[in-house]
C-alpha cells in the first residue's frame, strides 16, 4: 500500500517537508489542522455515546488525506467541494471547532446550514466550500461546473472535489471526470479510498485494484498516494494543483487510506470488517506517523506538542460549550429559503 | 398469527419468496453481509448466498437497470433503494424504462420486479433520509405504488408485489418500522395490489391515509370518539392504482373527508383525492375536503424542533379533523 | 411591437439576456453549431463564442450539474435539456440538488439558472419526444416552473427566469414552437414568475390551462361565445409557485371551471387547481370542478390515429365545457 | 483508422473467411443481411422524402460493424440489447423486412410496439432482442442485467449490447462496465463510434482517442476495430463471445464507423459536417469493401450477386406493399398494456 511515499520519504528524508517546499510553521499548522480535527471527531463520539448528540460521521483515520490534499491549495481563492467525512478539509478552509460543533448540535448558529443539514454537510459561500448534501458524487459535477466558470472568466482559481471510492461508482462521477478532461478545465478529483462504502468492500464495487487508473479513460493523469503520509499527499496534490493552475487540466488523485470508527453513529462495523484489520490500520495511523517525522525533522518539540495539545482541547472545549448552550431555530425557521426570492405570488 | 413489528413482516415476506420462488433475488446498497442498514435482509445473505443476495455498488440506476434485465431474462428481482431520497439517480431507469416496458412493446414485454424504498421522516434524518416521493411516482402510468402501515398489509402486500408480473414501488415507512406492532396471520396470505382498506368505521367524518399517518390517524379516530365524533379511517395501502371506489365509498358514507399525508402538499396524493372526490362525490359532501400534509419546504430539517414543526402529528391532525367535525 | 413565434421570441430572449449580461450562457446537446435540434440556439454560437454556447457531452446529470457548479461560481447558466422526456438522467441534480441548495444553506447558496426543455406532444415524436413534466416538477419545493403559451410571454418569462435567483424550470411547447404566432412587445419586457394571465374574460364558466392548451381554450371559448355561452380563459403560465388568487378570483366568478391539461391525469395539476379551489371556492361553485388531461397512459404512441387518441383536441375540450355548462 | 484490420487482413488473406471458420454460405449470408439493412433503409428514405411516413433513422454505413459483431452471436440463444440504428443486428437475429416496415409504418401489427414506437425502436422477447426506448445508454445496464440472470441460472448464453460512442458519456454506460466487470457477466459491449453523437464531434464528446480504453478501468480487455471491415469486426466479437462464454467476463468493442446519413429524417448534416468527409467515408463502404473481398476470394459470384440482389430486392418490395397495406391500431388500443396485469381495483 506504501506505493508512493517510499520514493518520497527518500528524497527528502529527515527535512522532507522543507525540500517540499514547507517552512516549518507550514509543516507544523498542518499537523495542528489535523490534531483538531481528530479531536472535535473524538468529542462529537463522546458527546453522542452520551445521547447528547443523535449522529456523528467521522473523519478519524483520513485527516492525513484530507489535510495533505487541502494544504496544496489558496483557501478562499481555490474552490473546494467535500464530502461528509472532510473535516481536515474545511478546517483548512477556514471553518472552525466551533462551526462544526454548531452544526453538531444543529443550532440557528450553524454555517453550513442552521440546523437544517446532518452534521458533515459541509457549505460556506465566504470560504468557497460548495454546500453538499447527502446523495454521494453529486459534487463530482460541481466542482466541474465551479471550475467551467473560472474558465469563461479566465481566473486560475483551482477547484478540488473530494469523494469516496464508492461514490465512484455513481454515474455523476464518469460524467464529471469526462467534461472536466474534455475543457481541460482546473479540477483535482480526490478519491479517499478507505477500502469500504458502508459494508461493501472495494473488491464488490469495482473489478480494479486503483480508481486512479480510471484517469486515463478521461484523458488526465491518475496517480495514487498513502494517505497515512500527509507529505505525499501534499506533494501529489501540490502538482496537481500547478498543472490545473497552469490551464493543463484535470488530475485524478486516489488517496489510500481507511476510516477508523464505523461509518456513523448509526453503523455497526462488526458485522463486515475484522478488529484486526481496524487495529492494523490504526498502527499506520497518518497523525502519528507525521508526528514521529516531524520529532526526527526536530520541529515537533515536547514544548511545542504540548502547546498544540492546549490550543486544540481548548478550541475543542470552548466550541462544544459555546455551541450545547447556542439558540435552536424557531419553529418560524421551517418556511425561510425555499427560494432565495419568494416570487410575489 | 403473532404480533410482529413491520420490519420482521418485511423480512419475513422476502425470506418466504426466496424460499417458495428460485427466480427471486435482492439486489442493493449493504443488503449482504450488512442485512441492510435497517437489517430488513438481515440472515438472508447466509441463507440464500452472494448470487440471490447481490451488495450492488453504490449506484441505484446501476441497481434498477440491472434488476429490469434480470427480469427480462426471467428473474423476479427486489432492487433495495437505501433510503426513498437517494432514488433520483434511478429515476430515468424507473419511470423512463421500467413504468414503460409493457407499454411500448404492447405486452411483449413485463417486467415482474419490485423496488422496495424505506421512506418518511420523524427519524432525525434530515433532508435526505426524510423524504416522502410516493407523489412523483404514483404520477407515472405503467407503476404500481404501495405504502402499507400495518405488519401484515406489510407482508401481504410484499408478496403481492414480487408476485406481480409488472413493476411495484414498495414503500417501507422508516418510522414504522420498529414503532407499529401487530398480528400477522400465519400462512402465505397474500394482499391485493389497488385494494384499500377501512380500518375503523365511523359515520361523521372520514380520515384518509397511508403509511405512519395512518397509525396517527387511528389515534385521532380514539381521542375524537372519546368526544363523541365518530371518525372513519381509510387505510389506502396502495397508492397507484388508488382504490377510487372505497374513496367515494366513505366520502359519500361520512360527506367530510380530511385526507392525510407527510408528503410535500403541492400536486400530492391528497390533491388527487380532493380531486376524485369532487368528481365522484360532490353532492354528498357536507363541507370542502380538507387536506393536512407537509409543508412545501424541502423535506425535514435535521434540527428536532424544526423536524417536529414539519412533521404531522396526532396533536396537528386532530386539531384539524374537529376544524372538519364542526363545520 | 412585431409578430413572431414562440420560437422566434425565445431565441430572441436567450439573445438579449447574453448580450446584457456576460455571466449568461447555454449549455446543451447540440445547442453549438446545430443551433439546437429546434434551432432555438441558432447563431448564438457564432455570435458569443464556444466558451458561452457549449454544446455538452450526451449526459444530462452532466449538463445540470455542471449549471449548477458554475451557478455557484457567478454564472447564470441556461442549461438545454434536448427534449423535456430526457430530463430523468438529471432529475437527481435537479430535485435533490439545485431545489435544495438555497433551503439546505438557509440561503447561502442559491442558484441563478435556468433548465430548458421542450415538452408536449402532436409533433409524431411518440412515447419519447412528446411527455409532459410539470406535475412532477412542480411538486418539489424550491424549484419554480413555467410553462408559457405565447411568444410575448415565452419571451417576458424567459427573461424573469433568467434574471431570477432561483432555479427556474422554463418548458416550452414543442408544438407552439411555430404554430403559434402573436405580438411580442419591443424592448425589456419581464413578465413576473409567478401570475397566471386572464387571456379571455367570461362569466357562465372558466376554462384553465397553459402552454399548448392555452390556445386550444381560447378556441373552444370561441366556438362557446357562438352560442351563447361566455367562457374566462385563464392561462396559469407559471405552475410553480401557482397563482392561487388568479385560480380562486375566476372560479368564484363563474361558479364553474374546467382544468385542461396534456399531461398525465393522475396526480397531475389539475388536480391540484381542484384541490385549491375545494379549500377555498367550494360555496362559490355551481358545478364540480371539473378535469380535461391526457389519459395515465405513457405518452403519445408513434403512430397518429392513437396520437389523435391521447392528445386533448379542440373538439374534445369543447364536448367537456359544453358538459360543464349545461350542468 | 484502419487499425486492426491490416494485420487481420495480412493472415488468410484471400480466403479469409474460411481461416475464420466462417463458410461460404455464412460468409455469404453476412454480406445478404448488410445488403439487405441498406436496402431497406434507402427504402425508407425514399418514402419518407415521398412525406409517406413521417420518420426514419438509419443503418446506412454502419452494417459491417453490426452484422460482422451479431454474426458471432446465436441468434435466439444469446441475447442482444441493440440500440435505433442497429437494423444489421436485428435482421440477423431474426426480424424480417416486413418487421421493420410494419414498424416504419407504425402500424398495429409491428411486432417491436404495434405501433407505439418510432422506428429504429426495435424488441422481441422470442428472438431475444431486448426492447429499446429512446433514452440512450439505458440498454448497457439492462444487458448486464439479462447477463446476471443468466449467470444466476448457470446458463452460458452471451448478452451483446450495442450503443453510439455519444452514449458512453451517460453515467449508465459506466455503471453497467462497472457491474459487469465486478461479476464477470457474460457481456459485449459493441460502442459503434461514428463520431458524431448527433451534431457534436467526438472531440466534444471526449478528450481521448479510443472509447475502448476505459474497458482497462473496469478490469476487461478492449479492443479497436475498422467497422468497414466486416471479417475484422466478426473476429473479434467471436473472441469476446468465447472468452465471455468461458465465464471470463466483458470486453468493450470500439467499432469505428461512420453514418452515411443525417442522423434522422428530421435532421440537416450539413450544418455540422464536410460533404468532402462524408464522401471520403462513403469510399470505405463496408459493403464494398466486403463485396470486393468476396469477389476475389471467389465467393461471390456475378449469378450469386444477381440472386442476392433479386431476393433483397424482392422483400423489400413484399415488406413496403404489406406494410403500406395494413391496418393501423384503433383508438381503442390506446389504453392497453399500461399493465401487464390490470389489478382488479
Ligand atoms: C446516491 C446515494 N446513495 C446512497 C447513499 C447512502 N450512503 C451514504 S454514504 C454511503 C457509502 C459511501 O461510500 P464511499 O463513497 O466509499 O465513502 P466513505 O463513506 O467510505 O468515505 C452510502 C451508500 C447516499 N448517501 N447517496
Ligand atoms: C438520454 C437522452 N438524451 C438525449 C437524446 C437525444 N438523442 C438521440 S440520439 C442522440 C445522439 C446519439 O449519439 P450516439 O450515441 O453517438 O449514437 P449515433 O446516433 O451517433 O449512432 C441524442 C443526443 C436521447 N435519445 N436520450
Ligand atoms: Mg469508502
Ligand atoms: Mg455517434
Amino acid at each position: 500500500m506504501a506505493l508512493k511515499t517510499t520514493e518520497v520519504e527518500a528524497k527528502g528524508g529527515r527535512s522532507r517537508h522543507r525540500s517540499l517546499g514547507l517552512s516549518d510553521e507550514q509543516a507544523l499548522r498542518i499537523y495542528e489542522v489535523m490534531r483538531l480535527a481528530r479531536a472535535v471527531d473524538e468529542r462529537m463520539w463522546l458527546i453522542n455515546r452520551q445521547g447528547r448528540a443523535p449522529f456523528v460521521i467521522s473523519c478519524q483515520g483520513q485527516e492525513g488525506a484530507q489535510v495533505g490534499t487541502a494544504a496544496a491549495l489558496r483557501p478562499g481563492y481555490d474552490w473546494v467541494a467535500p464530502y461528509y467525512r472532510d473535516a481536515g478539509v474545511i478546517l483548512w478552509f477556514g471553518m472552525t471547532a466551533r462551526d462544526q460543533m454548531l452544526s453538531f448540535f444543529a443550532r440557528r448558529e450553524d454555517p453550513n446550514s442552521a440546523g437544517r443539514q446532518m452534521p458533515g454537510h459541509f457549505g460556506s459561500r465566504r470560504l468557497h466550500i460548495v454546500t453538499g448534501g447527502s446523495p454521494v458524487a453529486t459534487q463530482l459535477l460541481h466542482a466541474a461546473g465551479v471550475a467551467l466558470a473560472s474558465k469563461q472568466r479566465k481566473e486560475d482559481a483551482v477547484t478540488a472535489v473530494y469523494f469516496g471510492e464508492g461514490s465512484a461508482s455513481q454515474g455523476d462521477t464518469h460524467e464529471a471526470m469526462n467534461f472536466a478532461g474534455i475543457h481541460k478545465l482546473a479540477v483535482v478529483f480526490v478519491c479517499e479510498n478507505n477500502g469500504y462504502a458502508i459494508s461493501v468492500p472495494q473488491s464488490h464495487q469495482m473489478a480494479i485494484q486503483n480508481v486512479a487508473d480510471r484517469a486515463a479513460g478521461y484523458g488526465f493523469p491518475g496517480v495514487v498516494v498513502d494517505g497515512n503520509d500527509v507529505l505525499a499527499c501534499y506533494e501529489v496534490t501540490r502538482q496537481a494543483v500547478e498543472r490545473a493552475r497552469r490551464g493543463d487540466g484535470p488530475t485524478l488523485i486516489e488517496v489510500k487510506t481507511y476510516r477508523f470508527t464505523a461509518h456513523s453513529s448509526d453503523d455497526d462495523d462488526k458485522r463486515y470488517r475484522k478488529a484486526e484489520e481496524v487495529a492494523s490500520w490504526r498502527q499506520k495511523d497518518p497523525i502519528h506517523r507525521y508526528a514521529t517525522y516531524l520529532r526526527d525533522a526536530g520541529t515537533l518539540t515536547d514544548p511545542v506538542e504540548e502547546e498544540i495539545t492546549e490550543r486544540v482541547t481548548r478550541q475543542v472545549d470552548e466550541a462544544t460549550e459555546y455551541a450545547e448552550q447556542a439558540p435552536d431555530p424557531t419553529p418560524d425557521d421551517l418556511t425561510t429559503f425555499v427560494y432565495k426570492e419568494e416570487p410575489q405570488a | 398469527m403473532a404480533v410482529k413489528t413491520v420490519l420482521e413482516a418485511i423480512r419475513e415476506g422476502m425470506d418466504e419468496e426466496m424460499a417458495r420462488d428460485p427466480s427471486v433475488f435482492l439486489i442493493g446498497e449493504d443488503v449482504g453481509n450488512r442485512g441492510g442498514v435497517f437489517l430488513a435482509t438481515d440472515g438472508l445473505y447466509k441463507k440464500y448466498g452472494e448470487l440471490r443476495v447481490i451488495d450492488s455498488p453504490l449506484a441505484e440506476s446501476c441497481i434498477v437497470g440491472v434488476a429490469i434485465g434480470a427480469a427480462v431474462n426471467g428473474m423476479r428481482p427486489i432492487a433495495e433503494i437505501q433510503f426513498a431520497d437517494f432514488i433520483a439517480p434511478a429515476m430515468n431507469q424507473i419511470i423512463e424504462e421500467a413504468a414503460r416496458f409493457c407499454y411500448r412493446t404492447a405486452g411483449d414485454f413485463n417486467l415482474p420486479m419490485v423496488i422496495r424504498a424505506p421512506w418518511g421522516g420523524g427519524v432525525h434524518g434530515a433532508l435526505y433520509h426524510s423524504q416522502s416521493i410516493e407523489a412523483t411516482f404514483a404520477h407515472i402510468p405503467g407503476l404500481k405504488v404501495v405504502a402499507p402501515g400495518t405488519p401484515a398489509d406489510a407482508k401481504g402486500l410484499l408478496k403481492a408485489a414480487i408476485r406481480d408480473p409488472d413493476p411495484v414501488l414498495y414503500l417501507e415507512h422508516k418510522r414504522t418500522y420498529r414503532l407499529v406492532k401487530g398480528e400477522v396471520p400465519d400462512g402465505d396470505r397474500v394482499v391485493p395490489i389497488g385494494k384499500a382498506d377501512v380500518k375503523r368505521e365511523g359515520k361523521d367524518l372520514s380520515l384518509i391515509a397511508y403509511g405512519l399517518m395512518l397509525t396517527y390517524c387511528l389515534e385521532v379516530a380514539e381521542k375524537l370518539a372519546a368526544e363523541g365524533v365518530s371518525a372513519e379511517v381509510l387505510d389506502l395501502r396502495t397508492i397507484k392504482p388508488i382504490d377510487q371506489a372505497a374513496i367515494v365509498a366513505t366520502a359519500r358514507k361520512t360527506g367530510k373527508v380530511l385526507v392525510v399525508h407527510e408528503d410535500n402538499r403541492f400536486a400530492g396524493i391528497a390533491a388527487e383525492v380532493m380531486a376524485i372526490i369532487m368528481e365522484n362525490a360532490f353532492d354528498s359532501l357536507d363541507a370542502p375536503v380538507m387536506r393536512f400534509t407537509g409543508p412545501d419546504v424541502p423535506a425535514m430539517p435535521f434540527n428536532h424542533i424544526l423536524e417536529e414543526a414539519f412533521m404531522p402529528s396526532v396533536e396537528k391532525i386532530l386539531v384539524k379533523a374537529k376544524e372538519l367535525a364542526a363545520s
